[in-house]
């Protein structure tokens, strides 16, 4: 039925263009549809979609619309031209995205939400996010712990266009305003981005030397944080808090450099999202009761980082 | 005559004095081969690609970077460029946003809820105004286009994400009782089964197209890029053809922003990133020369068209993202480059004729 | 020093200048000129360069406001802010640079700003055409009203600025030099255009640095020297002398006649010359010439415009390709080499358009005029070599005084010099190489007499030196009084060469075909 | 000859043919001001702005972006400009991360790991290719810079993002059995207290300073930004200059692209974007034309300071994410406009010179 040529591959494994294979009956293209292929989060989503629809005897196509709604529009305008099965999409702001999968619902092509919202239910099949609000609070307090309850502190804040941004950062206020002792001093925007995380954090180091603690809105931030604070010969007195669990910010876990990340279990959530979309297509049901499924977070610490096993997973 | 110039005077001054004839098409080969070229290689990789359906949706996602490619190529035929388009769709699209979910004003405790025509205007408004001050800046402070409108980049998407404090607008709908409703109804309609940034691409097209090619105004435009200070001693007002230009291309973002705020159903502060590109592109691509005074709306909407059915084609097949980036910018310079090496064979060829004997027919007695 | 104040008011004066000053920056280009225009009369103006003509007539024509001083009209007081303006008050301008849209076709130009307009303000291209037509008919050329003005030879283009102005309907009509790229059949049309308008009732104001041409034409003539008017007389009373005196202040040399002498070797060999039309037309531009040029003589290479004797200089110089023949610099073949490499091998061009091809107007003086010998001021110092600014200053020293560079010195910016000390600049550039063979391409258009008398004894001087001359003229004076060799080129052909000793104008002015009116295209087998 | 001419003079020719004077500071002296300005705010708003910790840091960051508009500043000499820099940054960053965690040759069965100096090397290798290409497009194939080097910006990222496959190389420190350590002490250290960028930077700027300013190269580079003709005419090798500055153009965004990664500790195919807005603000500040011909190094430098200073010390002070884009962007246009102004006011001032009475002392008795 689906006539698209085969999918090179974004994770760049050897091009896969052999038909749909064994399983799935029917076959067909899914379109798998994500944020930044150019960031270790978002490429680990990807990558488990592609794998597992793969899996499931599909065929993936992977693109990205780097935050952008219009572009994220135009894929699905074409994810809707392709005649794809089903999309798997990680969606570009909560209120610009829901026209977006309206006009795919309503082509009849079912949609799954990966790693963020969108602000209205009945639209699409699922929403399988992690739980920002709850990884939040449990980052927040270990970073407290660690900073023994007091001291200045200073926030990379992510791109404020993306709404996890907002709430990651009144999960941490909430649980640090229990604290009067510890004292924001500053917050600057790093747009999700390592470089930027480095050179704000320099600047902030610049107007408060004295802080002794950072918390960042996610692991690239905070690895851009760590970078200016060693550069800066301060790592050992400030305490950082990541957000995401990637590579790079486990390592710093085990290190010692950074206090705690928290993992977002985007594999397992992607994974969830494909097997639904798999079901759906089989039987026109997730198999799952709520369309809106929360997935809680991990904190990843010096104890237990020695499970993270691969890229987003931690062992049991 | 030459082929060659013939064509060229039909590029460079489009006035309709004659029919469209083969050498006139010419010029604008290059970019139709390439889009000719774009559409069977698709087409021959996708079933979907010529579906009606898939022509419409490419068609709309041509429109709005064409309607910027139209605003830019003003400015490009004068020389200038305009790097803060995207910028301009963003901050126009919060602004209509904003009004839509209500203007509080503090001292009378009060909201007002304009209606949709309102909101239009006053979007329409802020992006003109905008232009404007683009062109002030160029005219009056005689900063360089360059960076009169790379400054504005940063300043319009500044004021737009303060006005949304970084989130989006999205109550766009309005409500019956506040008369502020029709505005997505109104946008995203598609009459004809044309959807309506295809009418305002049309429109656009037409009236600019018009405009370039019966106007005084248009032909002070290419005078102006031609040859500024001839324009100048020539009775031209280059300050206001400039200053207007920038306006017009101020007012063409807006409406992108409008069409693009109901496209998505809510108004963001990010809309319109790094769209000043892709129209910059376009209008290269259907033959007009960044130096000012050369090119035309047809085209720079073929250019819009290859760019568009290029990237929406690449994700069709399912080539890779990374492949994606790749090959758009060989696209961009291989439709460019092609445009050169064709008037270099053409040079050549002529060069080849003047060594030919003459025909049987034309051959006189040589003198001995 | 204001003769005109003494004498009595004329009768039917249209315009008046009066007590004119003009400023820019700290440069004076008019001291209080007091000018007057005559209905149905022809004023020329007679001036060295610099002198203030140009700036005069564009205060006349609304391109410039005075800083001091006012404007009469008709007795009536006027102020002209833009060129629209003198246009309304019926004061037309043919600017002495071209000032066209090359974009753009003839009617295009002609119309551009004054447009006429229909049915819902829109252009009425079909009108405009016809006007374009009936003017062409009346110049007397066969230019097609949708030719794009980049395909137009300069003279051509030229043609076009004039067709612009009488497209105005002007009363009063500035022709500031005119005709600097017409040929001498085009000239004469021009003339009797001139004539008709003046029995109509048109004042004409005309500038050129073509004196005998000037002094034909004129009513009035009107002498400017350092931005004063410094002398008025009907045409009854002047001649060539009397020009020459009161705008150089003395007798300027202007006869380079050598007697015989021996040349050296040939120092370029040109056989069978072929070059191509740049424009794409598919004919031949040089059509199989064959030349030579012996150390130290000067040949001079007349022809009208459009004969092919740039593209020819252009080709030798290494600019455009040669289609097939041969060219040997002192025997050896210059086949395949850039423009560099024949520079350093001894031969370069002074083009033929000074502002375009010849000068960085971003550079000083001296920056203009060691560029071509950059490599040879250099010294080394650990991995590369670098400018030694005490050896490129020297050079640079010695290069104005060369060529008689009047300059406040070598860091002054190249527009701030005169068009004739732009000119020397150019040619001292290519001196500095040490060329064997030099090559210029028209070198004294636009430039005054007393320069161009200036330019030709230092031509004359290297030439006694050994240097090898070959130029460019499209005025037979030039040739005649210039040169030891006149060869004739017509249509990519050398088609005669003359002993200018013995050479009547007339011959030589035949042999280029001047006498047929209108232009042919080039190559075409109609011979 | 007039002040304007002289100031001109010097302005576009940084030859030394004579001492520096203070015209010739008055031209650089419009940014100059806005350095100044922004320092003397600054020091007010913080008392940490003038710290020398900061100051160090600071420069750190003015050093990237001067280094690639130093590159820039070539090609806008050259009356060309470079948008691919950015991802040339990129590029070269990620060629230097891959080197580091080593090559498989799969047919040998083979894991290489090449010392450190090979890996810069081979990373300034590919920047500097990048740049050729770039400088080939433009004089073989004529293509217009803008076009040719907005076609390298997506090629380049995606040929970064296909070899990266989107996550970032991170084991830069290499190991000492494999032989390839260093690579992070040596473009992160600090000889004498100044990190490694800044030396770079003093080092290409010293560099290019004296090349602009002493070699024919040099000379000819103004030649060829100032009148292309008329510099072939010459004897110039204009296609050889102009392929040589993009070239180059490449090798600084490389220089970035490895002092950038040693930055990060990492090496990510994002690297670099946007950076070749910054360093065109900082030409043109710097007093450069955009239409080629005009600007120095010195220039240059500065107008990389006054962005880097004032984005930093908005950071500092606290300004907000948005309030700082629009005060950005207002800098861009108000150095641009202060150069603009300036050099009407002393053209007006030097005509009322001409105009005003003498002084006292060389009154001379008016003749009555
Ligand atoms: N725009 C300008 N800026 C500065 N100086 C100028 C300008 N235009 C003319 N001048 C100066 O004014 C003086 C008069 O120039 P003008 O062009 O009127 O001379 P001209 O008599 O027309 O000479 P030519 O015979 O070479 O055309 C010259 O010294 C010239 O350098
Ligand atoms: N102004 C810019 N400066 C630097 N890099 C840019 C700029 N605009 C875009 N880029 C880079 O170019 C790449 C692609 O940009 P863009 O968003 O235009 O492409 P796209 O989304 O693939 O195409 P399209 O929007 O036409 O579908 C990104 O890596 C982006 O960082
Ligand atoms: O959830 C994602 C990831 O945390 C990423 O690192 C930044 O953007 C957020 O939306
Ligand atoms: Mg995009
Ligand atoms: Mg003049």
């Amino acid at each position: 039925s689906c006539g698209s040529s085969g999918s090179d591959s974004a994770s760049g494994s050897a091009a896969s263009a052999a038909p749909a294979s064994g399983g799935g009956s029917a076959g067909g293209t899914i379109a798998v549809i994500t944020v930044d292929l150019a960031n270790s989060y978002w490429q680990a989503e990807a990558n488990t979609a592609k794998a597992e629809i793969e899996k499931a005897g599909y065929q993936a196509t992977v693109n990205a619309h780097g935050a952008d709604p219009d572009k994220q529009n135009q894929l699905l305008d074409t994810a809707i031209s392709n005649k794809v099965k089903a999309v798997i999409l990680d969606p570009a702001g909560a209120d610009e995205s829901v026209a977006a999968v309206q006009k795919a619902t309503d082509a009849g092509i079912p949609v799954f939400l990966v790693n963020a919202e969108i602000s209205q239910q009945g639209i699409a099949k699922s929403q399988i996010i992690s739980n920002n609000a709850q990884g939040a609070t449990i980052g927040a307090e270990a970073w407290v712990k660690a900073m023994g309850g007091k001291g200045k502190y200073v926030e990379l804040f992510g791109n404020p266009t993306d709404n996890n941004a907002q709430v990651r950062s009144d999960g941490y206020a909430a649980v640090i305003s229990a604290y009067p002792d510890l004292k924001k001093v500053g917050q600057e925007t790093a747009n999700w981005d390592r470089a930027q995380g480095k050179e704000k954090m320099e600047g902030l180091l610049a107007a408060h030397p004295d802080i002794t603690g950072v918390i960042a809105g996610n692991d690239e931030m905070a690895l851009g944080a760590i970078e200016a604070l060693t550069d800066a010969k301060m790592i050992d007195k400030v305490k950082v808090l990541g957000f995401d669990g990637n590579a790079d910010a486990v390592e710093a876990v085990r290190s010692g450099t950074m206090v705690a990340t928290v993992l977002q279990p985007i594999v397992q959530g992607t994974t969830n999202a494909v097997t639904q979309a798999v079901e759906y297509l089989k039987s026109g049901k997730t198999g799952v009761a709520d369309e809106k499924q929360s997935i809680d977070c991990v904190l990843i610490t010096k104890e237990n980082a020695d499970k993270y096993t691969a890229p987003f997973v931690l062992e049991k | 005559m030459s082929e060659l110039s013939q064509a060229a005077v039909k590029a460079t001054a489009p006035h309709a004095l004659r029919k469209i004839n083969t050498r006139a098409l010419m010029v604008e080969g290059r970019a139709l081969l390439a889009l000719l070229l774009i559409v069977v290689v698709f087409s021959l990789l996708s079933p979907n690609f010529l579906s009606a359906d898939n022509l419409i949706i490419m068609t709309r996602h041509v429109a709005m970077n064409a309607i910027l490619a139209i605003g830019m190529l003003l400015v490009i035929l004068n020389g200038g460029i305009d790097l803060s388009v995207g910028s301009i769709v963003g901050l126009s699209g919060v602004i209509a946003g904003m009004l839509l979910e209500g203007l509080e004003i503090k001292s009378l405790d009060l909201f007002v809820y304009p209606a949709v025509w309102v909101v239009i205007v006053v979007s329409l408004g802020v992006g003109t105004l905008a232009g404007w001050v683009n062109g002030v800046v160029v005219t009056r402070l005689k900063v360089a286009p360059f960076i009169a409108t790379l400054g504005m980049l940063y300043v319009a998407r500044g004021i737009a994400l303060l006005i949304t404090n970084g989130t989006p607008f999205s109550k766009l709908r309005g409500e019956e009782g506040l008369g502020n409703t029709g505005f997505l109804t109104f946008l995203k309609g598609a009459p004809l089964g044309l959807p309506m940034p295809v009418w305002a691409m049309i429109l656009f097209a037409a009236v600019f197209a018009v405009v370039l090619s019966k106007s005084p105004f248009g032909r002070w435009l290419y005078a102006t890029g031609g040859n500024e200070r001839a324009a100048e001693l020539s009775g031209v007002p280059v300050k206001k053809v400039k200053t207007r230009i920038y306006v017009l291309s101020g007012l063409c973002a807006a409406a992108v922003g409008l069409l693009l705020t109901a496209d998505l159903s809510s108004a963001t502060p990010a809309a319109g990133e790094f769209f000043e590109l892709n129209a910059i592109a376009a209008v290269v691509i259907g033959g007009a020369a960044l130096s000012g005074g050369r090119g035309t709306i047809r085209g720079t909407l073929i250019g819009a068209f290859v760019i568009g059915f290029l990237v929406d084609g690449l994700v069709l097949v399912g080539v890779s993202q990374f492949w994606q980036q790749i090959i758009k910018g060989a696209v961009i310079i291989i439709a460019v480059a092609l445009d050169q090496l064709q008037q270099t064979l053409q040079k050549r060829r002529s060069a080849k004729a003047a060594f030919s004997p003459p025909k049987p027919s034309e051959r006189v007695p040589a003198p001995v | 020093m204001f003769r005109e104040a003494a004498s009595p008011p004329r009768a039917d004066v249209v315009l008046r200048a009066v007590d004119i000053t003009k400023w820019y920056g700290a440069t004076q280009a008019l001291k209080g000129v007091n000018f007057e225009v005559q209905r149905g009369k022809v004023t020329v103006l007679f001036g060295e360069n610099g002198a203030g003509k140009s700036t005069l007539m564009k205060i006349l024509a609304g391109v410039e406001t005075p800083t001091g001083g006012h404007l009469e009209l008709d007795g009536e007081r006027i102020e002209l802010r833009s060129p629209n303006q003198a246009v309304d008050h019926g004061i037309s301008i043919i600017h002495q640079e071209l000032n066209l849209c090359p974009n753009m076709s003839v009617r295009d130009n002609i119309f551009i700003g004054r447009e006429r307009t229909g049915l819902f303000g829109t252009v009425d291209y079909r009108g405009e055409r016809k006007v374009v037509q009936r003017l062409m008919e009346r110049l007397e050329e066969d230019i097609d009203p949708s030719t794009l003005v980049a395909d137009l030879r300069i003279g051509q283009q030229q043609i076009v600025e004039i067709a612009r102005a009488l497209a105005t309907d002007a009363r009063i009509l500035i022709m500031d030099e005119p005709t600097s790229a017409l040929s001498a059949s085009e000239v004469e049309v021009l003339f009797k255009v001139i004539k008709d308008l003046t029995d109509n009732g048109v004042a004409i104001v005309y500038i050129s640095h073509h004196l005998e041409e000037a002094i034909e034409i004129s009513d009035h003539a009107v002498v400017f020297r350092d931005g004063e008017l410094v002398a008025t007389e009907d045409a009854a009373n002047i001649d060539l002398s009397w020009v020459v005196g009161k705008m150089v202040g003395r007798a300027a040399e202007y006869d380079f006649r050598d007697a015989e002498r021996d040349y050296g070797d040939v120092a370029l060999s040109i056989r069978n010359l072929k070059v191509v039309d740049a424009t794409g037309e598919g004919r031949l531009a040089v059509n199989d010439v064959s030349l030579e040029v012996r150390q130290g003589e000067i040949v001079c290479l007349y022809g009208l415009m459009g004969a092919g004797r740039t593209e020819l200089v252009e080709a030798l110089a290494g600019r455009g390709p040669i289609a097939s023949g041969s060219v040997k610099l002192g025997g050896e073949d210059v086949a395949g080499t850039s423009i560099t490499e024949r520079i350093e091998r001894g031969i370069g061009l002074v083009p033929e358009d000074r502002q375009r091809d010849g000068l960085v107007q971003s550079m000083s003086v001296g920056q203009n005029l060691s560029l071509s010998s950059l490599l040879e001021m250099t010294r080394s110092f650990l991995v590369s070599r670098f400018i030694s600014g005490r050896r490129e200053a020297g050079r640079i020293r010695d290069g104005i005084s060369d060529v008689r560079v009047k300059t406040a010195g070598p860091g002054a910016a190249i527009t701030s010099l005169s068009g004739g000390n732009q000119q020397k600049v150019v040619i001292g550039k290519m001196l500095l190489t040490g060329p064997k063979v030099l090559l210029l391409d028209e070198p004294t258009r636009g430039i005054d007499v007393g320069a161009k008398g200036e330019i030709f004894s230092l031509l004359f001087r290297e030439a006694r030196k050994g240097l090898a001359v070959l130029y460019v003229t499209s005025e037979i004076g030039e040739a005649i009084t210039a040169s030891h060799r006149i060869v004739v080129m017509s249509k990519g052909r050398v088609v005669r060469e003359f002993d200018p000793r013995t050479a009547s104008r007339e011959e030589i002015m035949a042999a280029s075909g001047e006498s047929e009116v209108g232009i042919h295209p080039i190559g075409t087998p109609s011979e």
